[in-house]
C-alpha cells in the first residue's frame, strides 16, 4: 500500500509537471507586447497646467518630498516639480489636489540615462510623453481572462485602435 | 569550519547565516540580520500620520497591506474614529489578498529552497499575478497599495471587480489542487522536510515564534480569532494548526491559510455592505497611545505607536514577527538535529521577511 | 474593574507598581519601579503566567529627561498583552537583562543597546544586531540624533 | 612524400578517424552538450510556463547557447590566491577529456564503434567512467574554498556510493549476455530488451545512473541552494564552461550505456535505406527520448539529502542489484535454457 502511495506521489507530479511543459506559456513578451492597465492605475504623475493653483499642497503631503514648488516666470504662482527619482507613486498628491490638476496614468517606462532627467520641470509634467513614442516596438496590449479554468490572452492591436 | 552562508548565496536572501559546522552536521547557526535596515521607526517619527502610510509598507513588500493596516488602526484608536464597516470589508478582501499573495511566494520559496528548482516558484509568482492584477484593480497599483489611510480606503470598489474576483478565486482554487499534488504530495518533497527542523510547542512559544511557525506547532493562535479587527468577526473561517512542528506542518499550514483566504474573500465579497467607504481623520490626531496588533502572513505584527498631540507620532514601535521568528531559527540547533542541506529548507519554512525583521 | 488579570496584577505586585491601566481588550499596562524590575518580571512569568516575551523597546522621553523602557508581554493562558514599562533616567541608562527569564529578549535588548545607547547588564552577548559593525554616528533612535547628518551621497 | 605517407595512412584509418573525429567522437559529444544545454533552457522553461530564450537567432534563440559561449570565453579567469595555478587551470580540461573517453566503447552498430576493447568493453567503460570523481573530487580540493570542499566531500561520496550498485546491475547484464562485450549484450537483445527480464536491475542501474551523472534529484555535489555551486564554486569565465560541460558530457555517456545495458541499444524493429544508418537511428532516438524524460526531473523533484542518498543506494540499491545478480547467476547456472527463450546466449 505504502508502495502505490509512494509511486503515485513520483509519478502524478512528474505528469502534472509534463503537462505544464506542452502548455502555453504565461510569458509576455514585453517590448513588444504589453498589459493593458486598469482604470485609475497608478503610474506617471502628470500635471493640467492650467488648472493648477499653486496652493502646494501636493508638495506638503508627498510622504518621499519628491514635489518641489518652483517659480516659473510670467506665472503668478508656483508650479510643481516632481522628482520620480524619489516618487513612490502612491499618488497622494492626486488625491490631496483640490483642483484635480495633477492625474496618474498607465505610463511606468521613466528611465533615463542622467539621474537628473527625472526630475520632472512643470512644463514637462504637463506635456506628457505619449506610450506610443516611448514603446517603440509596441505592437499588442494584451488582457489576461480566465475561460474554462485555463488562462487565455485577448490581443488587442494598439490601444487606441481598440478604444 | 565556519561558512559564511549569504548574503551573496543563491538562496538566502539579504541576510546572512554563520553556520559552524562539523562535516554536513550543523552545530550552531547565527543569524546576522541588518542587511536592510532602513530606520523606518525613525522615519515614521519624522512623517505626519498620512505620509507614514508609504514608508510603513516598506516592512514588508510582500504583504503590505496588512503591515499598512496595523499602523492604520493605530492611528484611528487613537483618534476614535469609527471606520464605516464598508471600508472595513474592503480592508479586509485586500488583506486577504495580500496573504494570499505572500503565502504563494512562500510556497514556491520552500520550493526553491528544497532544489526542486524553479518550476513551483515560477508557477506560484505566475498565478500571483492573477491577484496583483485584482489588486490593482481595487487600488491602481500591483505591490505597495497605499490603499489605507486613516478613517478609510481611498477608493470604493470598481464596478466589475466581484465578476473579477470570483472568476480569479474559482481558477486558483484549480491551482491550488495542482500545487498539492505536484508539490505538497511530491514523496520526495515529504522526504526532504518531514522531521527536518521539529519545533516543539513549548519551545516554539517560550522562544517567540509567530504566525504560522507558531501554528505549525500546534498551537491554536490567531490574531484574527483572538481579537478580530476589521470584518473578520462577521466571517467565517477556521484556524488552520498542524501538531507535527516540522517543515511540511509550517508548509502546509500557510497551504491551509491560502485555502481558508479564499473562502473569506468570497464570504466578504459576497457581504459586502453598502454605505460610505471613508470618513475624515484630523490632521492632528490628540495625545495617546495604542498597541494593535495584526495577523500579517507572516504573523503577529504589534504595532506601538505613542503619539503627543503634534501632526506626527512622537514615538512608533514594530513589533515584527520575523524577528521572533529568526530568533528561533537561531536556537534550532539545540532541540534539532539539522544537516547543511537542511538549512534552506528551515529557513524558507519560517518564512522570514528581511526587511521586517530589520524595519 | 472587571478584568480579572488587573485586580490579580495589582494584589500580586501591589508595592511595585507606579501605573497601571487599560489600553484596550485583553491589552495592560503596568508601569513598574525601575529597581523592582527583576522581580516583578520573575513574578509575572511564574505567578501571572505571561510567558512570552514578543518585543521590547524604548521610548525617548527627552522632555522628561527620562527613557522609557517597554516590555512587550503575552501570556498563552489568558491570552492577554500586558505592556510592562520602566522608566530610567536619561543620563547613564543601565537596566538589568531579563534574557534569564524571558530568552526571546535577547535580540531586543541588543536592538535597544545600540539604537538608544542602553547598557544592558548581564546580557550574554551585547553585540550589534542591525546597524553596520563599524558604526559610530550614535544612537539612532534617540530624538536628539540628527537624522539629516548622514552620507552626502544620500541627500540628493 | 610525406604527404602521400599521410594521405595513405588517412585512407587506411579514414574509418577509425571519421569514428573519433565525428560520430561518435570529439564533434558528437560536443554538439550534444550545446544542444542539450539548448534543449534543456527551452524545456524546463516551457514547464515553469516560460518561453526561455527567444530573441537571439532567429527561431527558438537557439543562438544563444553561442552567444552565451562568446561570452564565457571573453570573462576574465579569474584564479583564487593561493591555489595551484597551473592544476587549477589545467583540470577542468582533463575532467572533461577522461570523462570524454567512454563514448569509445559503446557501439552505434555492430561495425561502428571506436575501440571494440577485447570484448571487455562493458568493464572498460567502467574504468573510463570512474575516473571522473577523482578529477571532481581535486576539482573542488584545489579551489581552496569551503563551499568546494563541501562539494568535493560530496562528490566522493555520491559517486562511489552510486557507482558500485550500478557496476553489479550491469553484471546482470552481462551474465544474461554471456559476454562483457557491448556488442554482444546489444546481439542478444535481438528478440526482447533487457530492460524485461532484468527488471530489478534495471530500476537499480536508473536510479543509480542519474546520481553518477550528477542529475535531479542527486545533484548533491553541485546543490545550488545549499553550497553554491559546489565544487565548481571558484571556476569564472571559460573555465566555468567546462565545467559546465562536466554536467553534459557524463549524461551522454551514461545515457548511451544505459541504452545499450537496458533498451536494445542500436537495435530496432525497422530496418530501412541501410543497416548502419538505420542502427544510427534508433540508438539516437532512445538516447533522446532517455535525455528528455531525464532533463524534466529537474523541474519535478527536491533534491534529496546527503544521508538520504546514502541510505538509498547503501541500504536499498546495493542489496537490490546483488539480488538480481544472484538470481541472474542461478538462472544462468541451473536453467541456461531460459536465456534461449529470450533470445539471449
Amino acid at each position: 500500500m505504502s508502495v502505490i502511495r509512494f509511486l503515485r506521489g513520483i509519478i502524478k507530479p512528474y505528469i502534472i509537471v509534463f503537462k505544464h511543459a506542452i502548455s502555453k506559456p504565461h510569458t509576455i513578451k514585453y517590448p513588444y507586447e504589453r498589459l493593458m492597465f486598469s482604470d485609475g492605475y497608478r503610474g506617471r504623475i502628470s500635471l493640467r497646467f492650467e488648472k493648477c493653483i499653486g496652493c502646494g499642497l501636493c508638495s506638503r503631503t508627498c510622504p518621499n518630498r519628491a514635489i518641489e514648488m518652483v517659480e516659473i516666470e510670467g506665472e503668478k504662482h508656483s508650479f510643481p516639480q516632481i522628482n520620480f527619482g524619489r516618487c513612490s507613486f502612491c499618488c497622494l498628491c492626486v488625491d490631496v489636489c483640490p483642483r484635480g490638476a495633477l492625474f496618474s496614468d498607465e505610463v511606468v517606462e521613466l528611465s533615463v540615462i542622467k539621474r537628473d532627467d527625472l526630475i520632472y520641470h512643470p512644463y514637462k509634467l504637463s506635456n506628457p510623453q505619449p506610450l506610443e513614442s516611448i514603446l517603440k516596438d509596441l505592437k499588442k496590449t494584451i488582457t489576461v481572462q480566465i475561460e474554462d479554468g485555463r488562462l487565455s490572452y485577448t490581443l488587442l492591436r494598439r490601444r487606441e485602435e481598440n478604444v | 569550519m565556519i561558512i559564511s552562508w549569504g548574503p551573496q548565496h543563491p538562496i538566502s536572501g539579504q541576510f546572512r547565516i554563520i553556520l559552524e559546522t562539523d562535516g554536513e552536521n550543523v552545530l550552531k547557526l547565527t543569524p546576522d540580520i541588518g542587511f536592510t535596515h532602513r530606520g523606518i521607526e525613525k522615519i515614521l517619527e519624522n512623517r505626519t500620520f498620512l505620509q507614514g502610510i508609504v514608508p510603513v509598507e516598506r516592512l514588508s513588500m510582500l504583504d503590505t497591506a496588512n503591515f499598512l493596516l496595523a499602523y492604520v488602526r493605530a492611528v484611528e484608536e487613537i483618534a476614535e474614529v469609527d471606520v464605516p464597516p464598508r471600508a472595513k470589508y474592503i480592508r479586509t478582501i485586500l488583506c486577504e489578498i495580500s496573504r494570499i499573495n505572500s503565502h504563494l511566494y512562500a510556497l514556491g520559496l520552500i520550493a526553491e529552497a528544497c532544489g526542486g528548482y524553479p518550476a513551483i516558484f515560477l508557477w506560484t509568482v505566475a498565478d500571483r499575478e492573477l491577484f496583483l492584477d485584482v489588486a490593482e484593480m481595487l487600488t491602481g497599483t500591483r505591490w505597495s497599495y497605499s490603499f489605507f489611510i486613516p478613517g478609510g480606503v481611498r477608493r470604493d470598489i470598481p464596478s466589475g471587480f466581484k465578476e473579477k474576483v470570483l472568476e480569479v478565486l474559482d481558477y486558483f482554487e484549480g491551482r491550488l489542487e495542482t500545487y498539492r499534488d505536484s508539490w505538497l504530495e511530491n514523496e520526495l518533497f515529504k522526504r526532504r522536510a518531514r522531521g527536518v527542523g521539529e519545533l516543539p510547542l513549548d519551545k516554539a512559544v517560550t522562544l517567540g515564534a509567530a504566525g504560522p511557525t507558531l501554528r505549525g506547532s500546534g498551537f491554536r493562535f490567531d490574531t484574527r480569532k483572538d481579537e478580530p479587527y476589521e470584518a473578520y468577526e462577521d466571517l467565517d473561517f477556521k484556524l488552520v494548526s498542524m501538531e507535527e512542528g516540522d517543515s511540511y506542518a509550517r508548509t502546509m499550514v500557510r497551504y491551509l491559510e491560502m485555502v481558508e483566504s479564499v473562502k473569506i474573500i468570497r464570504e466578504a465579497i459576497e457581504n459586502i455592505p453598502e454605505g460610505r467607504f471613508r470618513v475624515r481623520v484630523p490632521m492632528r490626531v490628540p495625545e495617546g497611545e495604542a498597541y494593535v496588533r495584526v495577523e500579517t502572513a507572516r504573523g503577529e505584527v504589534g504595532l506601538h505607536m505613542i503619539t503627543d498631540g503634534s501632526i506626527k507620532p512622537y514615538r512608533v514601535k514594530i513589533n515584527s514577527p520575523s524577528l521572533r521568528n529568526l530568533y528561533v531559527l537561531s536556537r534550532m540547533p539545540e532541540f534539532s538535529r539539522l544537516l547543511v542541506a537542511d538549512v534552506p529548507v528551515v529557513l524558507w519554512s519560517f518564512d522570514p521577511w528581511f526587511l521586517d525583521a530589520d524595519r | 474593574m472587571s478584568n480579572p488579570v488587573m485586580d490579580d496584577l495589582r494584589r500580586i505586585l501591589s508595592e511595585s507598581i507606579l501605573d497601571l491601566r487599560e489600553l484596550g481588550k485583553r491589552k495592560i499596562s503596568i508601569t513598574v519601579k525601575a529597581d523592582n524590575l527583576l522581580e516583578a518580571a520573575r513574578i509575572l512569568k511564574e505567578k501571572m503566567g505571561f510567558d512570552v516575551l514578543t518585543s521590547a523597546g524604548a521610548i525617548d522621553y527627552i522632555a522628561k529627561k527620562i527613557f522609557q523602557i517597554v516590555y512587550y508581554l503575552w501570556s498563552s493562558k489568558r491570552r492577554t498583552v500586558l505592556i510592562l514599562r520602566v522608566n530610567i533616567p536619561r543620563e547613564n541608562p543601565t537596566i538589568q537583562s531579563l534574557h534569564r527569564i524571558w530568552e526571546s529578549a535577547d535580540y531586543h535588548e541588543r536592538e535597544m543597546w545600540e539604537m538608544f545607547g542602553i547598557d544592558v547588564q548581564g546580557h550574554p552577548n551585547l553585540t550589534r544586531i542591525l546597524l553596520p559593525e563599524d558604526w559610530s554616528g550614535g544612537f539612532p533612535l534617540r530624538k536628539d540624533f540628527d537624522w539629516r547628518g548622514g552620507d552626502a551621497a544620500f541627500q540628493h | 612524400m610525406l604527404i602521400d605517407e599521410i594521405l595513405g595512412w588517412i585512407k587506411l584509418n579514414l574509418k577509425d578517424l571519421i569514428q573519433i573525429v565525428l560520430f561518435p567522437g570529439i564533434a558528437f559529444i560536443l554538439i550534444f552538450a550545446v544542444a542539450a544545454t539548448w534543449f534543456e533552457r527551452k524545456y524546463l522553461a516551457h514547464s515553469m510556463l516560460r518561453i526561455g530564450p527567444l530573441h537571439t537567432g532567429r527561431v527558438a534563440g537557439w543562438l544563444q547557447i553561442i552567444a552565451d559561449f562568446i561570452k564565457l570565453t571573453g570573462k576574465e579567469v579569474i584564479t583564487p590566491r593561493n591555489v595551484n595555478v597551473f592544476l587549477f587551470n589545467l583540470l577542468p580540461v582533463l575532467s572533461v577529456c577522461t570523462s570524454a573517453i567512454a563514448v569509445a566503447f559503446i557501439p552505434f552498430s555492430s561495425d561502428w564503434i571506436i575501440y571494440e576493447g577485447n570484448g571487455i568493453s562493458l568493464l572498460l567503460f567502467f574504468a573510463a567512467a570512474s575516473l571522473t570523481p577523482y578529477i571532481t573530487l581535486m576539482l573542488g580540493w584545489i579551489s581552496n574554498n569551503k563551499y568546494s570542499i563541501i562539494g568535493a566531500m560530496r562528490v566522493s561520496y555520491v559517486y562511489i556510493s552510486a557507482e558500485i550498485p550500478a557496476f553489479l546491475a550491469a553484471m546482470g547484464v552481462a551474465i544474461m549476455a554471456g559476454s562483457f562485450s557491448l556488442i554482444d549484450i546489444v546481439e542478444a537483445q535481438s528478440r526482447i530488451p533487457f530492460l524485461i527480464p532484468q527488471i530489478l536491475g534495471f530500476i537499480v542501474f536508473f536510479i543509480a545512473f542519474l546520481a553518477e551523472v550528477e542529475r535531479v534529484p542527486f545533484d548533491i555535489p553541485v546543490a545550488e541552494q545549499e553550497i553554491v555551486a559546489g565544487w565548481r564554486t571558484e571556476y569564472s569565465g571559460i573555465n566555468f564552461g567546462v565545467t559546465m560541460m562536466m554536467d553534459y558530457i557524463p549524461l551522454c555517456t551514461w545515457t548511451l550505456l544505459f541504452v545499450t545495458l537496458y533498451l536494445g541499444g542500436y537495435q530496432g524493429p525497422l530496418i530501412f535505406a541501410s543497416q548502419t544508418l538505420s542502427n544510427f537511428f534508433w540508438i539516437l532516438l532512445k538516447f533522446s527520448l532517455v535525455i528528455v524524460v531525464i532533463l524534466l526531473f529537474r523541474s519535478v523533484f527536491p533534491r534529496l539529502r546527503m544521508d538520504q542518498t546514502l541510505r538509498l543506494t547503501w541500504k536499498y540499491l546495493t542489496p537490490a542489484a546483488f539480488l538480481n545478480l544472484i538470481i541472474t547467476a542461478i538462472i544462468a547456472y541451473y536453467y541456461p535454457d531460459l536465456f534461449g527463450l529470450i533470445g539471449a546466449s
